[in-house]
């Protein structure tokens, strides 16, 4: 707890990072729409689906929705989370771990636990 | 000097200010690796959900596809992922060591957290009503377990955030809580992911058969 | 007598070979003496799997003996400072490359012999007049004993497999209650018989087994099952084709001619209820539907058996002593007992040759 | 408050260790239960022994029987093994990396507390009469129908003590991560830190699947799950593959943190930098991914189909590689190094050929067609035996010789040490050697009598008296640590002399403070460094003497973990007893209200000041002298 480095801005550095911050939260939302309007992709997809309207198959609506998921989970952690900063190496590695993991869990019980 | 009672002002507030002092650190660090183990502690639930789905007893009746109710999940998805970009403001405010702002973001992010899960135990109240209990089929208890172990999670962020959000009413923002804001956010984040996967791979998967 | 006078016969070459076979235990159990083409290519496998396992023991324990004797500070002094490498590049490639070199020719047998001994293709196999060309046995594992059902041949029985010699014969494996595991040490590796489906498997027999020390082949439930799981044997009795097919006629005739040792005996086991869990007639299945008395083991063949609940020495003594407290025999088995009260002592000695008549084989 | 030797009564100390966060103290409360399970699960191994003794043996019931194997495989993994090693970790690795502390101290202590209670949870099945019996493995199938509450107290006690391990991995973690001294790169760190490093991380990715594997057992089992009930379309084939998800790397969990002792233990008494540090690294590191890789090797007689048998088989395989080159880096530290035999030395030497005949048994059990044969007979036994008792057992003891003075100030007996190895090792592999024949010979593991004349008499004895040579020498350790407390001859900072890594340049045991000056680190084995460049105290401080700050104890953790402990009674006793559901609910609301007490105060910690520091290092400076 011991030391906090307290340094204080300049006016123009101030301003700086203000603008630097308005910029990365107009980032934000604007990645907010896209997943907004790919969470309405997906959707519209399924249930255009089911309703046979646009005359999808499934080999198509399945792999589309589950990128879509894997696009709105990186925005997720890239912008939300913020981890593409600097000092996210070891949170980086630890989920990308996690993920090769976890992504063997599933796949093994879809290809051997099958009766 | 003292996280507690360290007065800042926007210029001297750290770029930073979850993870400007080693506790800080170790606590932004620690709760990334807690969500590295959470990753699989769901990957495990959505494997078990996966492997049992739509399996039952000789002539069970309820299925994916005749169970799931898509204009409910949108609005749920909605619902969180506004939360998410309520509690990135919330971040914001923090880094401009704007105290109000971020305390409003995140009562808001509350709010839509908690409209979340009322809609959820409403799904679950009807399926229930349905006949479509924990105990009915391997599928019921798997699709519970993996819904109802996220929802669990969104119930503890609320309890976590309307803690934060009272405790520290009166005291502003310092270097103690700010890292106790940040990793709320981290968390909330996390469990939208999460939800991205269940809306995925259980429902819209679900609805595809 | 047949036995007894063979025994003396090899003694004297059973003495020889007792030292070397002290190593590989017994025939009828013992991995080590394959009696079939499983048994033997797992035994290869290990064959192969311990010269390279005992050469790496070997380098490792030379380089190590050598280091200790030769670099001890009893001989370099106390104040020796030893120079502080750091490592050596080619070293570190020989000792990462020779084990992926060892290990890449075990993974390559290894694999092969994954398929080969995984392969069931030719289980439904049927001739042009759509016979079946293999031996299947369907084999149910229950709490402590072992159903056997020849589908194809329209008869069941228990505790006791019987099975030609020279051929594959195919098994589908399931537990009927909790999970067993199927294993015929001498035979070939195991398979476990899980609740929720069906595993498939072949061995071999090659061996007849009326040449072992009892006459059957020793298998045993390989995963733990409850209390008596220590007990769950099974035997299994391996005969030339002809004798086989001898065998299954006369498992075929139990539904006409049932042999009665004892009338009285028969009367016990019907009025007692026994006859509710067991049946005496091994074609009591009809299209692999069983049709009666199959919540305990099919007694078609009791007398022929080497043992009695597939462990206990095969004698009207056990067998009572089986009846009358089957608990403190096989701790939590689904078979109730019998007390003199419910079994008279008289009623039990004529059950008991009764049953121990229930033959189908010639004595 | 801070200062160091206070005279307190028998309750104040009692206080005092319940509510500690103090690093060094858990490490010490660490080895304590560990040691006590590890007599437990040791006399559990014993009476298993004796009831095979000879064949149709009726020393214990059948379902005694079951009972013991299922508490002695639980209790020695989960309570004995790990809990030791973690004791080491705690008191050693904050030491080797110039650490003040760990980095969660409280959530430190929270991870012991859960540890203990879950174990005593477990065993407290014993009292009821109730135990588990499913084996460690707990199979689903055979767990379901399990009657009584032993398995119950099984999964319960499990989740309480596997959230604790996840806690502790998760603070090892960020401990190394963030609280490395200065100049103590990641190249820097010695191996024990590496592997404990390592290991973590295991935890981190392979506790979690056992949580949820525990919860649906939990849910199949009481309140009406259907997860593994396959007439409700369930498949119990899940717990096999959540089990050994967890299983699997759990036994790297064990062995990495013994490889780590042993690197320490090697280059220390041989007086030599370990050899091919970088490939030491990168072997652990492997062997970690690895170890997730191979979980169904535990599984190929379940029937899942040669091609995954033979992807298994062949990624298990893998394994023996990055093994091998810690083996021979082990062998070429030794050679051309100055070998001194102290009782650590001794078990790291009988450590290397025990290990490997462990390991290339596993290799061979890696071999999905050879495993058909071995696979649950007495084979895997002493398979599993040759690593875990000839790989971390020894390890256990040979830390435990090692790092006993820098924890407790004072040296075991050295000849005491040696009869004991003695004593363990030619037990050890009396005990299990033979049992490799045994499985050969057609013997099923988990059996509680055999037959006799299945040619298995004689091995069974040989293995029984083997077990009892080991009882003799772990009775020997125990008398041995007795004396030394009793004599309590106190030691210098390293009193092996050998000593390469930071915890050898403090004094033993270090004040809680740990250094008083951060240090600074200018290469590997730092302590040999700055001895060899001249600086007798092999210290090189990095900032001057300043205040310190310290966190306070706290008995939160004892109280959130005793909630815990009481609702798992009350889910056990819902639905026989009115008192359960209550008591279920009473004991989540404890832990709740410790858990918000923490959350709402503020817990900053306190300075020691600069004149304390020098004060109390004054102190042990003197006390050093007389
Ligand atoms: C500390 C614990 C530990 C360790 C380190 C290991 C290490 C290994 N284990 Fe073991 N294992 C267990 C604990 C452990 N195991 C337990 C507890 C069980 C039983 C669980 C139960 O069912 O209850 C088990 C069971 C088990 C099985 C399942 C058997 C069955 O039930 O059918 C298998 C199968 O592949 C296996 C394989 C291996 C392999 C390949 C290694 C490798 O990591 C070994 C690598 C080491 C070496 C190979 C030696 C050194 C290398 C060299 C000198 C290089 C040259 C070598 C070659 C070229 C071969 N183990
Ligand atoms: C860390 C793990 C570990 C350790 C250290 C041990 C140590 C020992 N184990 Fe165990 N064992 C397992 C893990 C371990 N085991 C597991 C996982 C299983 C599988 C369980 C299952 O099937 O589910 C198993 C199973 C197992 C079996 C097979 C049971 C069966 O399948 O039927 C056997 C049989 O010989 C056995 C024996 C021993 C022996 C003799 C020791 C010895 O090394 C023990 C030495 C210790 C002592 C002898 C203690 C001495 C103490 C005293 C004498 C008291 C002194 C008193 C005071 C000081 C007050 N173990
Ligand atoms: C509730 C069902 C049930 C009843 C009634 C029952 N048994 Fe059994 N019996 C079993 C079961 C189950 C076994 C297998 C036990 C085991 O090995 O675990 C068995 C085993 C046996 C065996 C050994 C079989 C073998 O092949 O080795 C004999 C003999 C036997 N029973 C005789 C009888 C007699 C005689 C009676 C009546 C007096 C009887 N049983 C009544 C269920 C029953
Ligand atoms: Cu059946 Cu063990
Ligand atoms: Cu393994």
């Amino acid at each position: 707890m011991a030391e906090i480095q307290v340094t204080k801005r300049t006016p123009a550095q101030q301003q700086l990072n203000r603008k630097r911050g308005k910029e990365g939260m107009r980032n934000q939302i604007m990645m907010f729409s896209l997943m907004i309007f790919l969470t309405l992709c997906s959707f519209g997809m399924v249930v255009a689906y089911q309703n046979d309207v646009l005359g999808m198959s499934g080999y198509f609506v399945l792999p589309m929705v589950l990128l879509i998921a894997a696009v709105l989970v990186g925005l997720q952690f890239y912008y939300f989370m913020h981890m593409a900063e600097e000092e996210h190496g070891i949170p980086q590695f630890f989920m990308y771990t996690g993920m090769i993991l976890g992504g063997l869990v599933p796949l093994a019980m879809l290809t051997i636990v099958w009766w | 000097m003292d996280v507690l009672n360290h007065k800042f002002t926007p210029e001297t507030w750290p770029e930073h200010p979850e993870r400007a002092t080693l506790e800080a650190k170790n606590k932004f660090v620690g709760f990334w690796l807690f969500l590295g183990g959470e990753t699989i502690l769901f990957a495990t639930l959505f494997a078990t959900y996966l492997a049992l789905r739509n399996s039952g007893p000789d002539g069970f009746e309820h299925t994916t596809q005749s169970l799931y109710d898509l204009k409910l999940v949108l609005v749920m998805t909605l619902l969180l992922l506004t939360s998410s970009l309520t509690s990135v403001y919330a971040v914001y405010h923090m880094r401009n060591f704007n105290f109000k702002k971020m305390q409003i973001w995140m009562s808001i992010t509350a709010l839509l957290g908690t409209g979340f899960l009322m809609v959820e135990v409403y799904e679950f109240v009807h399926y229930v009503g349905l006949g479509f209990t924990f105990g009915s089929s391997a599928f019921a208890s798997a699709f519970f377990t993996l819904v109802g172990t996220h929802g669990l999670h969104v119930a503890v962020g609320l309890v976590w955030i309307t803690l934060l959000i009272w405790r520290n009413a009166k005291r502003g923002l310092n270097l103690y809580n700010a890292t106790k804001y940040y990793t709320f956010s981290l968390y909330w984040h996390f469990i939208d992911v999460v939800w991205v996967f269940i809306f995925t791979v259980v429902y819209l998967m679900g609805v595809i058969g | 007598m047949k036995k007894g006078l063979k025994k003396w016969r090899l003694f004297s070459l059973l003495t020889v070979l007792a030292i070397f076979l002290a190593g590989c235990g017994q025939e009828e159990i013992s991995t080590l003496m394959p009696a079939g083409q499983v048994g033997r290519d797992q035994f290869n496998l290990l064959m192969i799997a311990a010269a390279i396992m005992l050469s790496v023991i070997f380098v490792v324990v030379t380089i190590y003996t050598i280091a200790l004797v030769k670099f001890r500070r009893s001989k370099l002094g106390e104040d020796h400072i030893p120079e502080q490498t750091e490592g050596s590049h080619f070293l570190e490639m020989v000792w990462t490359v020779i084990p992926i070199i060892l290990v890449l020719i075990f993974a390559v047998v290894t694999v092969y012999y994954t398929y080969k001994l995984g392969d069931v293709s030719a289980m439904g196999a049927t001739d042009e007049e759509g016979n079946p060309e293999n031996l299947v046995v369907d084999v149910t594992a229950k709490l402590y004993w072992w159903e056997f059902e020849y589908k194809d041949l329209g008869i069941i029985t228990a505790q006791e497999l019987v099975v030609p010699t020279d051929e594959k014969v195919y098994f589908n494996l399931i537990a009927a209650d909790v999970k067993h595991s199927f294993w015929i040490p001498a035979v070939g590796g195991k398979l476990d018989t899980n609740v929720e489906n069906v595993n498939k498997f072949y061995l071999v027999f090659e061996k007849e087994s009326k040449d072992l020390r009892d006459g059957v082949f020793y298998g045993k439930c390989a995963e733990l099952c409850g209390p008596s799981h220590a007990l769950m044997d099974f035997k299994v009795k391996s005969l030339p084709r002809a004798e086989f097919d001898e065998w299954v006629v006369a498992m075929q005739n139990t539904a006409d001619e049932k042999p009665v040792a004892n009338q009285k005996g028969e009367e016990v086991f019907v009025q007692s209820g026994c006859i509710g869990c067991h049946a005496t007639d091994a074609t009591a299945v009809q299209g692999g539907v069983k049709q009666s008395g199959t919540q305990g083991p099919n007694l078609a063949t009791f007398g022929d058996r080497n043992r009695v609940a597939g462990f206990m020495p095969h004698d009207a003594e056990n067998l009572e002593d089986w009846i009358r407290d089957t608990q403190k025999n096989k701790p939590g088995n689904k078979m109730p007992s019998y007390g003199e009260d419910q079994i008279s002592n008289d009623e039990m000695d004529a059950l008991v040759e009764y049953l121990m008549g229930l033959k189908v084989e010639e004595k | 408050m801070s200062s160091v030797a206070q005279k307190k009564g028998f309750g104040a100390a009692v206080w005092d260790w319940m509510t500690t966060v103090d690093h060094k103290k858990i490490g010490i409360l660490y080895l304590l239960g560990g040691a006590f399970f590890f007599v437990l699960g040791g006399i559990e191994a014993l009476f298993i022994r004796w009831q095979l003794l000879t064949p149709q043996n009726d020393f214990v019931t059948a379902g005694m029987f079951n009972d013991l194997i299922t508490m002695h495989g639980t209790t020695m993994i989960f309570l004995a093994a790990m809990p030791i090693l973690f004791g080491f970790m705690n008191a050693i690795v904050p030491l080797q990396i110039g650490a003040r502390d760990v980095a969660f101290p409280f959530i430190n202590s929270l991870g012991f507390w859960m540890f203990m209670l879950g174990g005593i949870f477990l065993n407290l099945s014993w009292l009821f009469g109730e135990v588990p019996d499913a084996g460690w493995t707990s199979y689903a199938s055979l767990s379901l129908v399990s009657p009584g509450h032993g398995i119950d107290f099984y999964a319960l006690g499990l989740q309480i003590a596997g959230a604790g391990t996840l806690m502790a991995g998760i603070n090892f973690l960020v401990t190394i991560i963030n609280m490395r001294a200065p100049g103590m790169t990641y190249m820097r760190m010695p191996l024990f830190t590496w592997t404990t490093f390592i290991a973590s991380a295991m935890i981190l990715f392979a506790f979690p699947p056992l949580t949820v594997g525990l919860f649906f057992l939990t849910f199949d089992r009481m309140f009406g799950g259907q997860f593994f009930n396959h007439l409700m379309g369930g498949n119990t084939i899940i717990w096999e593959h959540i089990f050994w998800i967890f299983g699997h790397p759990e036994v790297y969990i064990l062995i990495l943190p013994a490889f780590g002792i042993f690197s320490e233990i090697f280059s220390t008494f041989a007086r030599k930098r370990l050899f091919g540090y970088p490939s030491m690294v990168f072997a652990t590191v492997l062997i970690g991914f690895l170890g997730f890789m191979v979980w169904a090797h535990h599984m190929f007689t379940v029937g899942l189909g040669p091609t995954a048998n033979a992807i298994f088989a062949v990624a298990t395989m893998a394994i023996a590689v990055p093994t091998g080159v810690k083996i021979f880096n082990w062998l070429l530290t030794m050679w051309g190094g100055s070998i001194k035999v102290t009782t650590p030395m001794l078990y790291a030497l009988g450590f290397i050929p025990s290990f490997v005949m462990g390991g290339v048994t596993g290799v061979m059990q890696g071999s999905a067609p050879l495993d058909y044969q071995l696979h649950d007979s007495y084979f895997i036994v002493a398979h599993f035996h040759y690593v875990i008792v000839g790989g971390v057992v020894l390890a256990i003891l040979a830390g435990t010789h090692y790092w006993w003075p820098k924890m407790f100030g004072t040296m075991l007996n050295e000849t005491l040490g040696k009869i004991t190895f003695v004593f363990f090792f030619i037990g050890f592999h009396m005990t299990f050697l033979i049992q490799h024949w045994l499985g050969f010979w057609g013997m099923p593991r988990r059996v509680w009598t055999y037959m006799p004349n299945q040619g298995w008499d004689l091995a069974n004895m040989i293995s029984t008296i083997g077990a009892i040579s080991m009882g003799i020498g772990v009775i020997i350790l125990v008398f041995n640590a007795i004396m030394a407390t009793i004599k309590n001859e106190r030691v210098g900072n390293d009193p092996w002399g050998d000593g390469r890594t930071l915890e050898w340049a403090i004094p033993s045991p270090p004040p809680f403070y740990n250094f008083p000056q951060t240090p600074l680190v200018r290469g590997l084995d730092s302590v040999w460094l700055e001895k060899m460049d001249g600086n007798e105290s092999g210290f090189l401080p990095a900032e001057p003497v300043k205040d310190i700050h310290m966190p306070y104890g706290s008995i939160l953790p004892f109280i959130m973990t005793l909630g815990l402990f009481i609702a798992g009674f009350g889910a056990m006793f819902r639905l026989e007893h009115a008192w359960g559901l209550p008591v279920l609910v009473g004991g989540l609301v404890v832990t709740f209200f410790a858990m918000a007490a923490r959350s709402v105060r503020d817990d900053l910690g306190f300075y020691v000041t600069k004149e304390e520091v020098l004060q109390t290092e004054k102190e042990i400076a003197q006390r050093g002298h007389n």
